[in-house]
């Protein structure tokens, strides 16, 4: 991917904050990352790491209360859409950003036709009459690979398979061109065979349309396939961010390696025990003051209880946060 | 280490941190408590007529006045309160057992299912009036002289006003009960072999309390209301035996003249459905698990 | 679903000869003769001579018998008669009643305007009431506006028409005089002073029944909004940057009003009921008043006719209840 | 002149049914025919009888009446009219008493033909009716708001069992009274227009009139004493506080007369215990164990404070009374001496008696505990005479049991239900009775030892008290033969005195009068007791 | 076919299995046909072993699992679970016999009842069919929540107060509450992510070999299958595909489907993705209540012949251990077909050797 050009997406020490009866829950601590036009970023980390609160933050859909977006920027075509008001969020959400969720079976609104659902952003935000927009409603289910496409918008998702519904997804995410595509475990309840055509169809539609895509998953061989850079988060967290190729070769943090033990081959060597990260994710009360991987980490020292680590290079586009050197073995001394 | 402590700790853990329940609870306590022990404290008989002082407002000797016989309010209203709010915890426990059950079984044993849903239709239409006037002609005697006359037409009432009201709560929890026979843990419970009558109790029970949380609730107020119907169609107590809903139906007459006699049944009734309302959201959210978490 | 709904009109049947069957025997056997109200002066034989005339000591099963040929022969011959002109009906003796001799049915369709009018704006002002406070409240979870929505809703549940209806009776009619206190059914809405009046007069009813309905349906509405406001499609709808109304007014109030619409389409059939102590405090002499009037004369056809009728509405309007569940979502399709 | 004075507003709470008083003799369906149709004669507000459609009232002294009294000959006025312009003939009479007659019609005013041989047209105007036996007083047919009579054209077809099919004429008769009915709307609301043809031209002074049913007795009295929209509110039985203040109102005003109607405490005197079988209960079989004493009875009477009652229930509209028959003055006792409430007296009664208080202050005698079940109708008046009575007993020593019973039932008369007034399975019950037309004679004949309600008589019969003497029923057969006034009432009065004063089967408490409201601005109606209260509705007019 | 006598004992053993689903429809409700869930699937397992079933989703792994546990009143077919008849068996023989076979379920979360705390879900079957005292309960709870590593602190808590992993953990500790021989795991990782996976497996595998137990597991994903299953079985639309041993099915799958099956699983590796060819297959799987006829892969099989669309085929063991349903490789096939067939195979086999 054309290195160098300004990113589309722009994020810098994004926070967010659940109030719940519990007490609060930092659930996004401190996370920057950027996104270049047409690039796929790939987002893993284990379930409750904090990969789609970061996203629905970007573009306010967390309901408030109990979410507070406390903290950070994200820049977005020249604006800062923390600071933009509702309106002009919902101008940008669904024209300018598409949103495809986790669970196709429930996104989906079950008492409206996919038609209906379809036509409404494209009416809203590309200001088309019915007609149009019924027009480019067919075109995008047909571009999604659903066939008679036409006819099949008068039915109600009921009526498609877990997979043709997150087709159904993808088609309303797109329906404005949007710059960006956050993509949320897009395939996660789906079979592979499913999940196979929906990857395949999700590299065609990136090269046809050029845009850049956020793709948030925890299966590691999704991300292999189709990722230019992968992003780990953890407890709320980036930990490492690189190129897919690099990471998968090279991985710097600790979680990320124990992350790519614990996968299973379908083919070549059958591991004859699977690894296992042991211990449970960290429970986000308050803001981290220390590495919060420390009680599941290998190579943890006492530094790593004091503090927490930030950010480094590692190699030309790939960073870690871990004071823990991969290619020496040794505790980092920066 | 604890060992397993009775779920009703929890339960009773969540429903304190309730505010409205709290309130609800404590308003519901006192008024039961005026009610239960007021009359030892406060001794005048309820029917006693003191006729020259008919019809007098708030007094030392008669705190809320007395009505047009000179009857003591207050006496009659904790000797009203008693049987309003027995009648209403009783009748509404009939309705809710039976909506539960009949609701229950239809839901879980497909077989029976129609047969109860039209059962269910049947008491719908059946008209309330008439019915009650069979019932009370066919069971009055034989139960006031098993029982005595106030405890005979006490369960005469109890029991009419619960067959006639139970038909909403059955149709809510065979609904709840059809969408929750489909869920996994009701299947984990027939792998490990559980028989029909423990998974109802155990497993299917449990799960379709919030819906009658709220139809006892409401079948409280709903009671209340209906005995006062009842004694105004002569139905109900004899008439020298004061509920809420008497008195309250008794004041209406005498609305514009002496307004209090109105406020102060009316009052009694509001204040005790708004309490139990309260008490039951409290307990619909005690008693679910996973609110209780949260 | 078409299927569906006439194998339920099939079941329908039978299941309501049995009703009314079993209404039939039911008041039968509850107490009370036709010539109650008979003044005493009025000697036993000549009660009993009245009674044989209109065949009060007939067998139950002749009594119902002629009723259920009465009822589903003649009328509705009769009614055709009416329509065509023919005379098919001729000579058959109608459903009629006891206590005023006449055909039961006239007695119903003179009746039904002022039901409709009153219960049945009451029902639709209560709804239209409702739905919003109950979408409000729910939108706005544990606000003021809930808050109070709630206790209000709580009190106009626990208040008795009968002690409501006099206080706003005492309250506008008495002190204010802004409405009559006597509901005028002879009333015809010709005119804009008829119609001014006409709505004078219907105020304090509706308000007091609109006033339950309203009680009970805001809070069915509230906790199906509240069910559906946390539901995955909404996030969806946000993501499109829909507007908040629409969000809500669209997507989420179109599933909320299923498990709702069912609720509104069960209470209709007590419109029909009529709201018996409301229409008597009001004296709007609806169909409520009408079957509390025949009970206390005991007039079985007009009550058994009623009574039936009534049924006959409930099963129908839980089917329609079923087939508008099965319309409104389309994920059930009952076959 | 007719039609001059606009609208007049009547409300009955509750609702006529049907306009043929021969098809139902509820009061409301009677007063409301009364407005449309006539009898030949009517009860005055004295009792004393005024022609209607007759010329003039037949007496003996007149000719009118036959010497034997087996007969009595009715002349028509003049150039009557019905409302649909058709003359009156004698034959519309005879009609009429067919009408009734019919053996399949189901008539509700039998009684007042009874007795009758034959009803003759003797000429256009003249009909004459002929009785089986002699009848001291002749003036049942045709007498009376019961007995109008009705147009022979127009029921021609209705006759026994068709009655039922002439729903145009039950509803909307064609008569010859000051109002004609244009439209009826059963159990709600009748709308009239003065009568074209009435026969006197200045009148009906309103051209229309609204006739509202149902509702409650508050209700209506707030719409005519509060509100002002009615003019004529029926029968407002309400407490006398609650009616006091609504007359405050200003609108309107009372009105009241008194009949013949009494409410009274009846004592059972056989044993309505439930643990005997239920066809022996209430039977001559066995006599009331504790009612049997006559001390017990007469105790029960002393404790009633019967003025008190009056003042708490009726108020204007009662007067404590002594007598079952309190009016008209020619068969009222007047008898006093229960007016005064003595507790002492009662109680002394009772310990000279044998009946000694247990330790629950309870009198008891012979294992047997004054302990009596006391049952009525419901209704807010009675249930608190019910708590009055109550604790007076108990001061003296007797424990009551209340028991109220839906009016349908209780007065129902179903022989299934235990709670009819004449299975009378208690020992007291309270309602309210009285008599047609001015005549006690049949009235009082209601307790002959052979009216007591059994298992015979398909618990029919009017002696609910099973009061049995046969001095009482050798006197009421000397009364059937006499046809002296004043001789009547003689024996009148003794009969009523057996019941009450001497024998204590009877108690009567209050002499109810009747009440109503009127509009202030209503004029020329005087109250009847006798009759139907809209009996003079063709004299009325609004006060300018 | 291995010898009968060396190999260890069948202690499941499935012949004929049919589950079917009643379609009603009409006036009268009549039944006019079936969902054929599972149709015709006959298979062992060994004592001791894991066989893992796989398939796309709705092809009746779940149903299957189900049947063999009567969870269902099956339609027709013969269930042997330690030798004795389970499929016919009348309620009180079956509620003896639950403890012997269990089942751990799909939905960590929806298979718990949220209203039962941790120790009296597992305690559950305990109630059942033992008659322990209060306290051997409570120890035997315990020792449970030991075996499948839950803190004992966590006796009291609720389901929804774990995470899915540790759910999972309870769901197992009550399948093993009673010592049963066999359970039967449907998609028990499905739920959970990466890491958590890989905990419930791997325990899934100590407890196997600690206690002896034989696994029916019950997956989509196929990398996980390749890793805990001995043998594994791949249905499609209610019926058998194909059955071999693991290294056989991944190494040389001849099914046309299992192939198309296997190419479709990501591998977390960019280079080799970048590189594999998939076998994308079209359009979705047919429905059960109206299967296609002959094989009822044929609406979407890449190689499909003529004979496919008229001719069931059978399923039959083409090497040591390996059945497959493919008229590939049918052995009594017509000429024409057989042609085909033997062609196909050596591409085929071929293929396989590249992967
Ligand atoms: N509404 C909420 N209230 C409180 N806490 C929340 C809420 N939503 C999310 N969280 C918390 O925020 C953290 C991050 O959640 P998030 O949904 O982003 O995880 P995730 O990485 O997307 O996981 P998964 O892979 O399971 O989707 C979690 O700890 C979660 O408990
Ligand atoms: N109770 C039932 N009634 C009717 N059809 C059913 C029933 N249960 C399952 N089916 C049907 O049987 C087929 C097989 O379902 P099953 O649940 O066994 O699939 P599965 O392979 O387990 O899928 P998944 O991977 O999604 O769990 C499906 O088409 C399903 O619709
Ligand atoms: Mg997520
Ligand atoms: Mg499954």
């Amino acid at each position: 991917m054309p290195d160098g050009a300004l990113p589309v997406l722009d994020v810098k020490d994004l926070k967010t904050v659940f109030t719940t009866r519990g007490g609060k829950v930092h659930a996004v601590n401190s996370v920057s990352f950027d996104l270049k036009p047409g690039e796929l970023l790939g987002v893993v980390g284990e379930s409750g790491s904090g990969k789609s609160v970061t996203m629905m933050s970007l573009i306010g859909l967390l309901p408030s209360p109990p979410a507070d977006v406390c903290g950070g920027q994200v820049n977005f075509e020249g604006q800062d859409l923390l600071q933009c008001d509702e309106d002009a969020l919902r101008a940008i959400r669904g024209a300018r950003i598409g949103f495809i969720f986790q669970d196709p079976m429930t996104s989906l609104n079950p008492v409206f036709t996919v038609g209906f659902q379809l036509m409404e952003p494209l009416r809203k935000h590309m200001g088309m009459d019915k007609k149009a927009a019924r027009k480019r409603a067919a075109e995008l289910l047909e571009l999604v690979g659903i066939p008679d496409a036409a006819r099949r918008l008068g039915d109600y998702p009921h009526q498609f398979s877990g997979g043709m519904r997150q087709r159904v997804m993808i088609a309303i995410a797109l329906a404005c061109d949007p710059q960006v595509l956050i993509a949320d475990e897009p395939t996660t309840a789906l079979d592979v065979t499913i999940q196979a055509q929906i990857l395949e169809l999700v590299k065609e539609l990136r090269q046809k349309l050029g845009m850049a895509i956020v793709w948030i998953t925890h299966d590691l061989g999704v991300i292999a396939g189709i990722a230019d850079r992968v992003m780990v988060m953890y407890g709320g967290q980036v930990v490492e961010q690189a190129p897919a190729r690099e990471l998968f070769a090279d991985p710097q943090h600790p979680y990320t390696r124990a992350l790519l033990k614990t996968v299973p081959k379908v083919h070549g060597e059958r591991d004859p025990k699977l690894s296992v990260i042991e211990g449970q994710p960290p429970i986000l009360m308050a803001e981290p003051s220390a590495c919060s991987f420390r009680d599941r980490c290998p190579h943890a020292f006492d530094r790593c209880a004091r503090e927490n680590p930030r950010r480094r290079d590692v190699a030309q586009g790939h960073d870690v946060a871990c004071f823990w050197d991969a290619a020496s073995g040794e505790p980092h001394n920066a | 280490m604890r060992p397993p402590r009775n779920q009703w700790w929890d339960v009773w853990d969540q429903f304190k941190t309730h505010k409205g329940a709290l309130v609800g609870a404590s308003i519901f306590g006192l008024v039961l408590i005026i009610v239960l022990f007021g009359p030892y404290v406060w001794t005048i008989d309820p029917t006693y007529i003191d006729i020259l002082a008919r019809n007098s407002g708030m007094s030392l000797a008669h705190p809320l006045g007395t009505d047009q016989l000179g009857r003591d309010l207050l006496a009659r209203m904790m000797a009203g309160g008693r049987v309003s709010i027995a009648v209403g915890m009783t009748a509404m426990i009939i309705s809710v057992f039976l909506g539960t059950l009949i609701g229950v079984v239809s839901g879980y044993f497909r077989r029976l299912d129609g047969a109860l849903m039209r059962l269910t239709d049947l008491f719908l239409a059946l008209p309330l009036l008439p019915l009650l006037l069979v019932m009370v002609m066919l069971f009055r005697q034989t139960l006031a002289t098993q029982f005595g006359v106030n405890t005979g037409i006490f369960m005469l009432i109890v029991s009419a006003i619960g067959i006639t009201s139970w038909m909403p709560s059955a149709r809510i929890v065979r609904g709840e009960v059809l969408a929750l026979k489909e869920r996994e843990f009701v299947l984990a419970a027939k792998s490990i072999g559980t028989p029909s009558r423990r998974m109802i109790l155990r497993h299917i029970l449990p799960n379709v309390m919030s819906p009658i949380m709220v139809a006892a609730t409401l079948g409280i107020a709903n009671a209340i209301i209906t005995e006062s119907a009842l004694s105004f169609l002569g139905l109900g107590f004899p008439p020298d035996f004061p509920t809420w809903g008497r008195l309250l139906f008794d004041g209406v007459d005498y609305l514009q003249d002496y307004p209090a006699r109105v406020f102060w049944p009316g009052i009694a009734i509001s204040l005790a459905v708004l309490s139990v309302n309260y008490i039951g959201d409290g307990l619909r959210d005690a008693l679910d698990p996973r609110i209780r978490g949260r | 679903m078409l299927n569906y709904t006439i194998r339920r009109l099939l079941i329908a049947i039978p299941t309501l000869l049995f009703i009314s069957l079993i209404i039939f025997s039911l008041l039968k056997l509850a107490p009370g003769d036709p010539m109650a109200q008979i003044p005493l002066t009025v000697p036993p034989e000549v009660k009993e001579k009245m009674r044989e005339a209109l065949g009060a000591n007939k067998p139950l099963i002749v009594q119902y018998g002629l009723w259920l040929k009465q009822f589903f022969m003649v009328e509705p011959l009769h009614m055709l008669d009416g329509w065509f002109g023919t005379h098919m009906s001729d000579g058959m003796q109608r459903v009629i009643s006891w206590q005023t001799r006449s055909p039961v049915a006239d007695i119903i369709t003179q009746r039904l305007p002022q039901t409709l009018w009153v219960v049945g704006l009451a029902y639709v002002i209560g709804v239209l009431i409702a739905l919003p406070i109950g979408i409000v409240s729910a939108y706005r979870q544990y606000s003021v506006f809930d808050q109070v929505g709630t206790f209000v809703s709580m009190i106009g549940y626990s208040v008795p028409p009968f002690f409501s209806g006099v206080l706003v009776i005492v309250i506008f009619a008495v002190k204010l005089h802004w409405f009559p206190s006597i509901y005028d059914t002879t009333l015809k809405v010709d005119s804009w002073s008829a119609f001014v009046a006409q709505l004078q007069q219907m105020i304090m009813p509706v308000m007091v029944l609109a006033l339950q309905t309203t009680a009970q349906i805001s809070r069915y509405m509230r906790s199906s909004m509240l069910d559906n406001l946390g539901q995955d499609y909404v996030r969806t709808a946000r993501a499109k940057g829909m507007s908040e109304a629409v969000v809500v007014l669209v997507h989420v109030l179109r599933n909320s009003m299923i498990p709702v619409i069912t609720v509104i389409a069960l209470g209709v059939p007590g419109i029909f009921g009529g709201a018996i102590i409301t229409e008597q405090i009001f004296k709007v002499n609806g169909i409520g008043q009408l079957l509390i009037t025949a009970i206390y004369a005991n007039d079985l056809p007009m009550v058994q006719t009623l009574t039936f009728i009534f049924a006959v509405l409930i099963v129908l309007f839980n089917l329609i209840a079923d087939v508008l569940y099965g319309i409104l979502d389309p994920r059930i399709r009952y076959d | 002149g007719r039609g001059d004075d606009g609208h007049v507003n009547i409300i009955y709470w509750q609702a006529p049914s049907i306009l043929n008083p021969y098809l139902s003799s509820g009061t409301k369906d009677i007063e409301s025919a009364s407005l449309v149709i006539e009898p030949l004669a009517r009860y005055d507000q004295d009792g004393n009888l005024v022609p209607y459609l007759a010329e003039s009232v037949p007496t003996v002294a007149n000719g009118g009446v036959s010497k034997d009294l087996t007969s009595i000959t009715w002349k028509l006025k003049q150039g009557l009219k019905w409302s649909d312009g058709s003359p009156v003939t004698s034959k519309d009479v005879v009609f009429t008493w067919k009408y009734c007659t019919d053996p399949a019609g189901g008539c509700a005013e039998l009684q007042k033909f009874d007795g009758v041989k034959d009803v003759k047209a003797v000429d256009d105007l003249t009909v004459k009716v002929e009785f089986n036996e002699p009848k001291p007083v002749p003036y049942g047919p045709f007498v009376g708001g019961q007995s109008p009579i009705i147009q022979a054209k127009q029921f021609e077809n209705c006759l026994g069992a068709k009655a039922p099919t002439c729903t145009d004429a039950n509803f909307g008769p064609i008569g010859t009274g000051p109002f004609v009915v244009t439209e009826f709307k059963p159990n709600d609301v009748i709308q009239m227009k003065a009568n074209p043809n009435y026969r006197d031209p200045n009148k009906p002074a309103f051209a229309t009139l609204t006739f509202k049913g149902g509702g409650d007795a508050a209700s209506a009295a707030r719409a005519v004493l509060e509100t002002g929209e009615y003019d004529y509110a029926w029968n407002l039985q309400l407490a006398p506080d609650v009616l006091a203040n609504m007359v405050k109102g200003g609108k309107g005003h009372i009105v009241a007369g008194f009949g013949s109607l009494v409410e009274r405490l009846m004592l059972n005197m056989t044993d309505a215990s439930p643990n005997l079988p239920a066809d022996e209960r209430s039977t001559a079989k066995h006599p009331n164990p504790i009612l049997k004493d006559k001390a017990v009875r007469e105790a029960l009477s002393m404790a009633i404070d019967r003025p008190l009652l009056v003042k708490i229930g009726y108020g204007e509209a009662g007067k404590p009374t002594c007598d079952l028959v309190p009016a008209p003055k020619n068969y009222a006792a007047n008898n006093t001496s229960c007016m005064k409430q003595d507790i002492e007296g009662a109680k002394k009664l009772l310990d000279e008696a044998g009946w000694k208080p247990g330790p629950d202050g309870i009198r008891v005698k012979d294992g047997v505990k004054l302990h009596l079940v006391y049952q009525t109708s419901t209704n807010a008046v009675r249930q608190d005479f019910q708590s009055l009575i109550k604790q007076w007993w108990k001061q003296i020593g007797v424990d009551t049991e209340l028991k109220n019973i839906d009016a349908s039932v209780f007065f129902g008369g179903d022989p299934g239900s235990p709670d009819t007034f004449q299975k009378f399975y208690a020992d007291v019950e309270m309602y309210a009775n009285n008599f047609d037309g001015t005549d006690p004679e049949t009235y009082l004949a209601q307790y002959a030892c052979d009216k007591a309600p059994r298992p015979e008589t398909q618990w029919q019969g009017t002696n609910m008290v099973r009061y049995c003497n046969p001095d009482y029923d050798a006197l009421l057969k000397e009364l059937s033969k006499t046809g002296d006034l004043a001789k009547r009432g003689e024996i009148a009065k003794k009969l009523n005195n057996m019941l009450t004063v001497d024998s204590f089967s009877i108690l009567p408490l209050v002499d109810r009068g009747r009440v109503s409201g009127q509009a202030n601005s209503l004029g020329g109606h005087v109250m009847n007791t006798w009759d139907s209260e809209l009996w003079d509705a063709a004299n009325w007019y609004r006060i300018k | 076919m291995l010898d009968a006598s060396n190999t260890p004992r069948k202690l499941v053993e499935v012949s004929g299995l049919k589950m079917y689903f009643p379609i009603h429809a009409g006036v009268l409700r009549r039944k006019v046909g079936d969902v054929k869930a599972v149709d015709n699937v006959s298979f062992h397992i060994f004592e001791g072993e894991t066989l893992g079933l796989v398939g796309e989703s709705g092809c009746g792994k779940s149903t299957c699992g189900r049947a063999i546990l009567r969870l269902y009143e099956v339609t027709d077919g013969i269930v042997k679970i330690d030798g004795k008849e389970i499929a016919k068996a009348d309620r009180e023989a079956l509620r003896k016999m639950r403890p012997t076979m269990q089942m751990v379920f799909q939905d960590p979360q929806a298979s718990l009842n949220p209203r039962m705390t941790v120790a009296s879900i597992i305690g559950e079957p305990l109630d059942e069919h033992t008659k322990l005292s209060k306290k051997e309960k409570l120890e035997r709870i315990y020792e449970l929540m030991d075996q499948v590593g839950l803190n004992r602190a966590f006796a009291n808590r609720y389901p929804h107060e774990f995470s899915g992993g540790q759910r999972q953990r309870i769901g197992i500790a009550r399948a093993l509450a009673l010592n049963p021989k066999f359970i039967v795991c449907d998609e028990p990782i499905a739920a959970l992510d990466v890491s958590i996976q890989a905990q419930v497996v791997n325990l899934l595998e100590e407890l196997q070999e600690r206690l002896g137990l034989t696994y029916l597991f019950i997956s989509h994903d196929l990398s996980m299958v390749r890793h805990i299953a001995d043998r594994v079985a791949v249905m499609y639309l209610g019926q058998m595909a194909e059955l071999a041993p693991r290294e056989a099915l991944y190494a040389r799958p001849k099914h046309p489907y299992t192939e198309a099956l296997l190419s479709a699983v990501p591998d977390p590796d960019p280079t080799l993705e970048s590189e594999r060819e998939r076998i994308i297959l079209k359009g979705d799987v047919p429905s059960p209540a109206n299967p296609p006829k002959g094989c009822n892969f044929c609406t979407r099989c890449p190689k499909v012949m003529e004979i496919c669309h008229s001719v069931e085929p059978t399923f039959e063991e083409v090497a040591p251990g390996h059945y497959v349903a493919c008229h590939l490789y049918q052995s009594n096939s017509q000429n024409a077909g057989a042609t085909g067939a033997s062609e196909a195979r050596k591409e085929h086999i071929q293929q396989g050797e590249e992967a």
